[in-house]
């Protein structure tokens, strides 16, 4: 609010009751209604997500059947559904994908699936990274702070996709096993190692910056005069204060690890097909098969990652408001 | 003598003598969890060449009043009703056009913290120069001029070089007197002076107060002078208004407030100002609890809960209800004259050694 | 040729086409089926045997193309770059066409029809296709009066000995190995130790092997006869290469040329400009015809753009063509649907390539034959179809020999697929029963590209369905053939294609299936080592009458099918060719396999 | 000034030394030989040994990467395929063209693609967030902001093959986009990229008009700003001398950032469009197991990268006093 009056505005808010900072956020948040919903969307992807099996299992298909060898009459000699709408219908509710057939509603929950496992996987990892990195520096400073602020440094200096795509048939190559099939857990494996590796600086720079504040802060001071351990130092005066930006944080940076996750699948170097996978149906909708044919397919994964995208970003910045009002909006 | 108003409940005519004259104020702003009574049936005036201190807590209510009076708030947000008087002008439904034209002109303002309130990116001059450029209609070169002139005023060594210097590279005693040197470069009938030198360390606080109490003898404006510090206020202020939660609970001459207090607010005001000539074992005594939500205030005597003395009182008076301010030298408390003046004499004065 | 070329460019477009990677193999379009038949007739005619031409045949110049009218500048829109301009590196099939443009070797094709399907073998600089008193054992050529470099430099038989000696050099190493194969009298790649530096630290072939007595004359001396070599020698790479200009690896950008045209400029990745070769001599050249002053071409234009671009037909594409782009198959059915003005301007054929599964006999499991029945009735062919365009780009084929060679049997279908291209798992599955190695392990080795993933699996799970347990294992596309090319690799089923190197079964059997052969790197991709087979190549490679041969050829290719079953055949490769309106000589030559640039002329 | 240049590209040098190592050490992880792809189908284990000693892979890696380092400062005239002046990345194992100038010839659709998109970007972005933030909390505020927030959440994945799905295959109102140089055609250079750059600025509009946004509103909070009104400036002077300038430092760290990214090779954009620029180079050279190549672009991109934040640095000097460049 230009020259609103702040302070009273805290006054406001601070004093309702003595509320503890968590239950406000909780009220306020409850309060918004916008993020109340994308909570609710987001929340219903983790859902299919979860429940992808069963919901394949009651829907009576699965997504690695290959329709066009199955149900030849529905395609023609090049897999393209010969219905309109890439062969929609009671039986295949979202089509069928062109090239090998697979029933795009099941490919679909289960590529989400696939998807939000491993930017899950990699958020766990980046944040107990950016944690542990970002508050040890911000807490010990000095040489620590200094290499770990060079290495973060170097580590953006990286191109980073170019090193994704560079690193994926490495990290992939030190999992061979000559006669098998290379599981799909592999290429999980090394999607999520990767995204790991050049994910965790701006999460760790972050709370070695709110660290170094905090460090100068009376309680802390008393803390250390009252000649706690750094170890209780950091996990019962450090860690409860820089909640706030990492919940925040986080919630930013799954949906980022998401289109990250489904950018290299698009660029063939991620999850690959047949296995089921958000941005591999984008490098199938971006072929001239689907180009040329079929545009339905490719509003499948593009509306549904669109829409989950929004919802968590919307889900972000209410979090931030609710623990915080002042910010702009 | 400054005159001070009726009753707020029926507010007096402006007084002719007075150049601003503020009538039953409330201002009220939508925040996250509600709407805030921040300024609740305020009323007062400000004579020329006169100081009036308002005095309280944060949160009390101070800021906001002056902001409002300058119209600084967010429309978005707040609504105000009441009305404000500079100079037989009303404020509080004026254009905002209007209000540019009174801003840095008629009334200007001085901020708490020099180093936020002046901006990084221009020099202290230019930052000087601009409300005179505006109002007088100056050319780049005299506002040039001017700001280094004033600049001279406030006491900045070598102003020439240094309007030339952006704020960081000043000191923040200077930045404060930079600030008042903008305040200052259009000669306001009235200066509002937000806490403006708690920010400040003590010996530059003193040069300062000085500094404002020469500049009010050469340019004659009268000044509202805000802060928490009763010590201050001493030696600024000709009369005194003491907020609580958003309305005045004590009015009077600086010298009747601080000399004789009549409200327990104002006691315990007094008794948690450390004192340079108390002696050290002295404990200092703050005001029990905390400043009242204004989402949703006290029932009553605003100040009920932290008040020790409701029992003399008695009954449920304090609770139920809302004490007046009455007119004049004053205060809005359900203790009886008398009350308040044995209470003072006998338990607290002895305690302020 | 060995489809090197093409697996590279698979490759390479992966990532670098993008998106657009399945240009080749996009909508065969539900409307492309009825155009298939069309489609079909245009492309299913049958090389008719092929002669060796003698002196009469030999001398230039060539036969106009009726109505032919010389000038103007022909745009040639491209997909891929060209890799390599020494003779001595070209092997692909683009490359060979721009080939038959700026290089000369000792024979070549002449056409003797203007259909593009009848060929004779006749001297290109060399008088005649070769004499042999031996029955192939000893060759002698004679070179043409007049024939010059474009640098104006005549041609001798010194040049020929630095052309056939620097093949020994190691750099050479992506063109075929026919020749320098029957010099050293071996097999793999072991003929380099004939010559290991090439003629560069001045070692050279004896005469005992290659014999230079005078200027003109080159004699090739073989231990075992080799009734092919006037097609071998047709091959761009035994095209000559000047001595004097000999700048070894440097020569694969900037090679000194023969042909009708030279190379004015060669910006690699981007464009390329051909210009008329004051110095070469139509009467010397039976061939090629010298009719547009001008070739421009571009790289780097995708399918569907230089269809779309030689569909619009506007500006410059009127003048434009595309020597190995095909029509994609999201045009297809406006191309082959369209009208006859349209269609006037297409020409369709099929590729000399013949795509197969091959099954790793090297592996105990895989040597019951029962097996390998069960794999060939379980193998579906749609899958592949779909993956490369559907019907207008492949179809089921019965063999391994293509219909671009001679002795094709468009009725031999031992599998049924011709019927059934899904495949047959139930009778599949009571084969492996009957074998009892239900559940076997199946390592198939696909190639890493979209397309591959694609059908592989599909096929895997065609397999599954049979009663086999198939681990599907991705090799990188631009490293494949090296893969499954060595002996004891890891895989027990893989992909891969071959197509002739010239209109005879004696370029497809003997490197394919000759069980003397198998070693690193040698395309007989499932090491059968059978000894009738063996007898029969022998028997057939003897044969010098061609129709005789093909006869035999064929009759070994379906024992290998039949009987053998070290592979599957999977399709015979297609195409569709357009080209701009005022372009004329438009013909799709079954030797080039695709439009013939030699004859082009702007109407 | 002077000593803060000198400091930023020593730290840059390092940097990229400490990038090129590990970019040869990974290659060197790489799961497949490079030497493979040159020998051909004639390959034996003697050939394959002989390209290796051609390649110099049959050295030591401390020893190849020691021969990399001097090719690259001093060049060298070791190559087969001629003399490599510095710097020297040596020649392409896949197509033995030189590096350098492979590169040099890629980088121009790549300029091209990203300065195009980035001043559209830029401009349509920061004006539309200032007028979200001026007319603030009214209709057109809000449309602006659910806009944006939506089309940010695109992917040029989705973006980039639905607008050629829509207006190249299906209405054929465009050509595909393709590059062609500027000097032969700029019509045909402008109508080439124009698709690429509506979607690639769409999406980075959408961001950066967020992002004005709410920096300018956070400005508008900042106290010294209050004062200026307090001073009697009108509100269209506070908001574009005194907000605006406040708010384009955050703006600035960013765009730094993108425009880094984007020229070391616009991966994505350039894969979807099947544009020849440096992004499809790199992935080229991954591809192919291209040790020069990859080397190449992946130090070209770390120093576009580390150019721009220096730039950015050099810019805070500008808009804001109190950074001193040192």
């Amino acid at each position: 609010m230009d020259g609103g009056p702040e302070p009273d505005t805290n006054t406001g808010t601070v004093k309702v009751e003595g509320r503890s900072p968590g239950q406000l956020m909780w009220i306020r948040f409850k309060r918004d209604r916008t993020g109340v919903i994308s909570a609710f969307v987001v929340a219903f992807f983790f859902l299919v997500a979860a429940a992808a099996p069963l919901i394949s299992k009651l829907y009576g298909k699965d997504p690695y059947t290959i329709y066009a060898d199955v149900r030849p009459e529905l395609f023609d000699s090049a897999g393209v559904p010969v219905q309109p709408n890439g062969g929609i219908s009671s039986e295949f509710w979202f089509g069928l994908e062109p090239g090998n057939g697979y029933d795009v509603f099941t490919k679909l929950i289960y590529g989400i699936r696939t998807s939000l496992m491993i930017s899950l996987a990699v958020t766990v990892a980046v944040v107990l990274t950016g944690i542990l990195l970002g508050v040890t520096a911000g807490y010990l400073g000095g040489k620590t702070d200094f290499f770990i602020g060079r290495l973060i440094d170097f580590l953006l200096a990286f191109p980073s996709q170019l090193f994704f795509i560079a690193s994926m048939p490495v990290v992939v190559s030190l999992f061979v096993s000559p006669r098998d099939q290379t599981p799909t857990y592999v290429r999980v494996v090394a999607l999520i190692a990767v995204q790991w590796v050049l994910g965790w600086m701006s999460l760790a720079r972050i709370l070695r910056g709110t660290t170094l504040a905090l460090r100068e802060r009376e309680f802390i001071e008393a803390a250390k005069v009252s000649g706690a351990s750094p170890w209780r130092i950091i996990r019962r005066e450090i860690l409860p204060n820089v909640v706030t930006p990492l919940l925040v944080q986080t919630t930013y940076t799954l949906p980022y690890l998401v289109t990250g996750e489904a950018g290299l699948s698009f660029l063939g170097v991620g999850i690959v097909e047949p296995t089921p996978d958000w941005g591999q149906m984008f490098s199938k909708a971006s072929t001239e098969l689907v180009l040329q044919n079929d545009i339905t397919y490719m509003f499948f994964p593009g509306v549904s990652m669109v829409v989950f995208i929004v919802a968590f970003n919307l889900l972000g910045d209410s979090v931030r408001d609710a623990f915080d009002p002042k910010t702009a909006r | 003598m400054t005159t001070l108003t009726k009753d707020a409940g029926t507010p007096a005519p402006a007084d002719a003598g007075a150049f601003l004259s503020v009538r039953d104020l409330h201002v009220s702003f939508k925040t996250e969890d509600g709407v805030v009574r921040a300024v609740d049936g305020l009323s007062f005036d400000v004579e020329r060449g006169k100081t009036l201190g308002i005095v309280g807590e944060s949160g009390s209510g101070k800021s906001v009043t002056n902001l409002t009076i300058l119209g600084l708030h967010n429309p978005q947000f707040t609504t105000v009703e009441g009305e404000i008087l500079l100079d037989g002008q009303e404020l509080i439904t004026a254009r905002e056009s209007e209000l540019e034209k009174v801003r840095g002109n008629k009334a200007a303002m001085i901020f708490q913290d020099p180093l936020t309130a002046l901006s990084p990116y221009y020099t202290v001059g230019r930052q000087i120069a601009e409300p005179f450029m505006k109002h007088r209609g100056a050319s780049k070169r005299a506002a040039w001029d001017r700001a280094v002139e004033m600049l001279a005023k406030v006491g900045i060594p070598n102003p020439k070089e240094r309007a030339k210097d952006y704020p960081h590279q000043f000191s923040g005693g200077m930045r404060q007197r930079a600030m008042i040197a903008m305040a200052l470069v259009c000669d306001p009938d009235l200066l509002i002076a937000d806490e403006p030198t708690t920010a400040l360390d003590v010996t530059v606080q003193a040069q300062i107060l000085d500094l404002l109490k020469d500049l009010q003898q050469e340019f004659g404006s009268g000044i509202i002078f805000i802060t928490h510090d009763l010590g201050v206020i001493a030696d600024m202020a000709d009369d005194i208004m003491v907020m609580y939660a958003g309305s005045a609970v004590e009015r009077g001459t600086t010298n009747e407030v601080l000399r004789a207090p009549q409200h327990p607010y104002t006691w315990g005001l007094l008794n948690s100002m450390p004192r340079l000539d108390s002696d050290l074992g002295m404990p200092l005594n703050p005001i029990p609890g905390a400043p009242p939500s204004l989402l949703t205030p006290p029932s009553g005597c605003r100040f009920h809960p932290r008040c020790t003395f409701q029992d003399r009182v008695g009954g449920t008076r304090c609770v139920t209800e809302r004490p007046l301010l009455a007119p004049d030298r004053a205060s809005a408390c359900h203790l009886t004259a008398d009350q308040k003046r044995t209470i003072f004499l006998e338990e607290i004065k002895p305690r302020l050694a | 040729m060995s489809r090197g070329g093409r697996r590279t460019y698979a490759a390479l477009s992966i990532f670098a086409a993008g998106a657009l990677v399945l240009s080749g193999c996009s909508k065969g379009g539900s409307n492309a089926s009825d155009n298939n038949k069309k489609d079909q007739q245009n492309a299913k005619r049958q090389q008719a045997s092929i002669k060796f031409g003698g002196a009469a045949d030999s001398t230039g110049p060539a036969a106009a193309v009726p109505g032919a009218k010389t000038g103007g500048t022909l745009e040639v829109l491209q997909r891929d770059s060209y890799a390599h301009l020494d003779p001595g590196q070209i092997y692909v099939s683009d490359e060979g066409s721009l080939a038959t443009l700026i290089h000369r070797g000792l024979t070549g094709y002449k056409a003797t029809n203007n259909k593009g399907s009848g060929h004779e073998v006749v001297g290109d600089l060399a008088t005649d296709s070769g004499t042999t008193t031996d029955g192939g054992k000893t060759w002698k050529y004679t070179l043409k009066d007049g024939i010059k470099f474009s640098d104006g430099t005549p041609i001798t038989s010194a040049d020929f000995r630095q052309t056939f000696e620097r093949l020994f050099a190691s750099f050479i190493n992506q063109g075929p190995t026919y020749l320098q194969q029957w010099m050293a009298d071996t097999n793999g790649a072991d003929y380099r130790k004939l010559l290991p530096d090439g003629p560069y630290k001045g070692k050279h072939l004896p005469n005992s092997i290659l014999e230079t007595p005078d200027s003109k004359t080159v004699i090739f001396h073989f231990k075992t006869p080799h009734p092919d070599l006037p097609y071998a020698l047709a091959m761009a790479g035994y095209a000559v290469v000047s001595k004097k200009g000999d700048t070894k690896e440097k020569y694969d950008k900037a090679p000194v040329t023969t042909g009708p045209y030279k190379i004015q400029s060669f910006k690699s990745g981007k464009s390329m400009v051909l210009v008329k070769n004051p110095n070469w001599d139509p009467k010397t050249d039976p061939i090629r015809n010298q009719y547009v002053d001008q070739m421009d071409f571009s790289f780097n234009v995708q399918y569907e753009d230089s269809t779309k671009a030689l569909l619009a037909d506007t500006g410059a594409d009127q003048t434009g063509i595309s020597f190995n782009n095909s029509v994609d198959a999201g045009n297809i059915s406006a191309v082959l649907g369209g009208d006859a003005a349209v269609k006037a301007r297409t020409v369709a054929g099929y590729q000399p390539y013949v795509g197969q599964i091959n099954i790793n006999q090297s592996h105990a499991a895989l040597q019951d034959k029962t097996v390998r029945e069960a794999i060939a009735y379980a193998l579906p062919i749609t899958p592949i179809i779909r993956a490369f365009g559907g019907s207008s780009a492949a179809e089921v084929a019965g063999g391994y020999i293509s219909p671009t060679v001679s002795g094709y049997d468009a009725s031999f279908d031992p599998w049924g697929k011709k019927k059934n291209p899904g495949g047959d798992a139930a009778k599949a599955k009571a084969l492996l029963k009957k074998a009892g190695k239900l559940g076997l392990k199946l390592t198939y080795g696909y190639q890493n590209t979209p397309e591959g993933q694609q059908y592989s699996t599909a096929i895997a799970a065609a397999l599954k369905n049979a009663g086999f347990n198939v681990q599907r294992q991705d090799i990188p596309a631009e490293t494949y053939y090296d893969q499954v090319g060595k002996i004891d690799n890891n895989y027990d089923i893989y992909a891969s294609a071959w197509g002739a190197d010239w209109p005879s079964a004696s370029t497809v059997i003997p490197p394919l299936f000759d069980g003397r052969a198998i070693a690193d790197g040698s395309p007989n991709y499932s090491h059968v080592n059978d000894a009738k087979v063996n007898a029969d190549i022998d028997a057939a490679n003897k044969i010098s009458d061609p129709v005789k041969s093909a006869a035999a050829w064929e009759k070994i290719d379906q024992y290998l099918v039949k009987d053998v079953i070290n592979a599957v055949p999977t399709i015979d490769y297609k195409q569709v060719q357009i080209a701009g309106s005022k372009v004329g000589g438009l013909v799709y030559d079954d030797v080039i396999g695709g439009i013939d640039p030699r004859r082009l002329y702007i109407k | 000034m002077l000593r803060f240049l000198v400091r930023r590209i020593l730290g840059a040098v390092v940097i990229l030394f400490l990038l090129s190592i590990v970019t040869f050490l990974l290659f060197f992880g790489m799961p497949r030989d490079p030497a493979l792809l040159m020998c051909g189908k004639t390959c034996n284990p003697t050939s394959l040994a002989n390209i290796h000693h051609v390649l110099g892979l049959d050295k030591s890696i401390p020893e190849q990467y020691w021969i990399f380092l001097h090719n690259l400062i001093l060049g060298s005239n070791q190559f087969a395929q001629g003399p490599c002046p510095a710097p020297c990345f040596g020649y392409s194992y896949h197509t033995n063209d030189p590096v350098w100038a492979t590169m040099m010839d890629r980088l121009p659709t790549t300029v091209s693609l990203t300065l195009g998109a980035a001043v559209v970007f830029l401009i349509v972005g920061l004006g539309t967030g200032m007028v979200a933030a001026w007319k603030r909390g009214t209709l057109l505020d809000k449309t602006v902001t659910a806009g944006s927030m939506v089309i940010s959440s695109m992917q040029i994945y989705f973006l980039g093959p639905l607008a050629l799905a829509v207006l190249v295959y299906q209405s054929h109102l465009f050509d595909k986009p393709a590059y062609n140089n500027f000097t032969a055609n700029p019509v045909t250079w402008f109508s080439g990229l124009i698709i690429p750059w509506v979607v690639l600025s769409t999406i980075f509009a959408s961001q950066y008009t967020r992002m004005a946004r709410s920096s300018m509103i956070e400005q508008l909070q900042e106290e010294h700003v209050r004062t200026a009104r307090a001073k009697g400036m009108s509100r269209r002077y506070v908001f574009f001398r005194y907000a605006w300038r406040g708010s384009l430092i955050p703006i600035i760290t960013i765009f730094g950032i993108d425009l880094g990214t984007l020229l070391g090779g616009a991966i994505i954009t350039e894969y979807t469009f099947g544009l020849p620029g440096l992004g499809r180079l790199a992935v080229e050279s991954v591809q192919f197991s291209d040790l020069p190549l990859l080397l190449g672009v992946m130090l070209f991109s770390a120093s576009m990268i580390l150019l721009c934040n220096l730039i950015v640095d050099a810019a805070y000097a500008f808009i804001d006093p109190r950074v001193r460049l040192a």
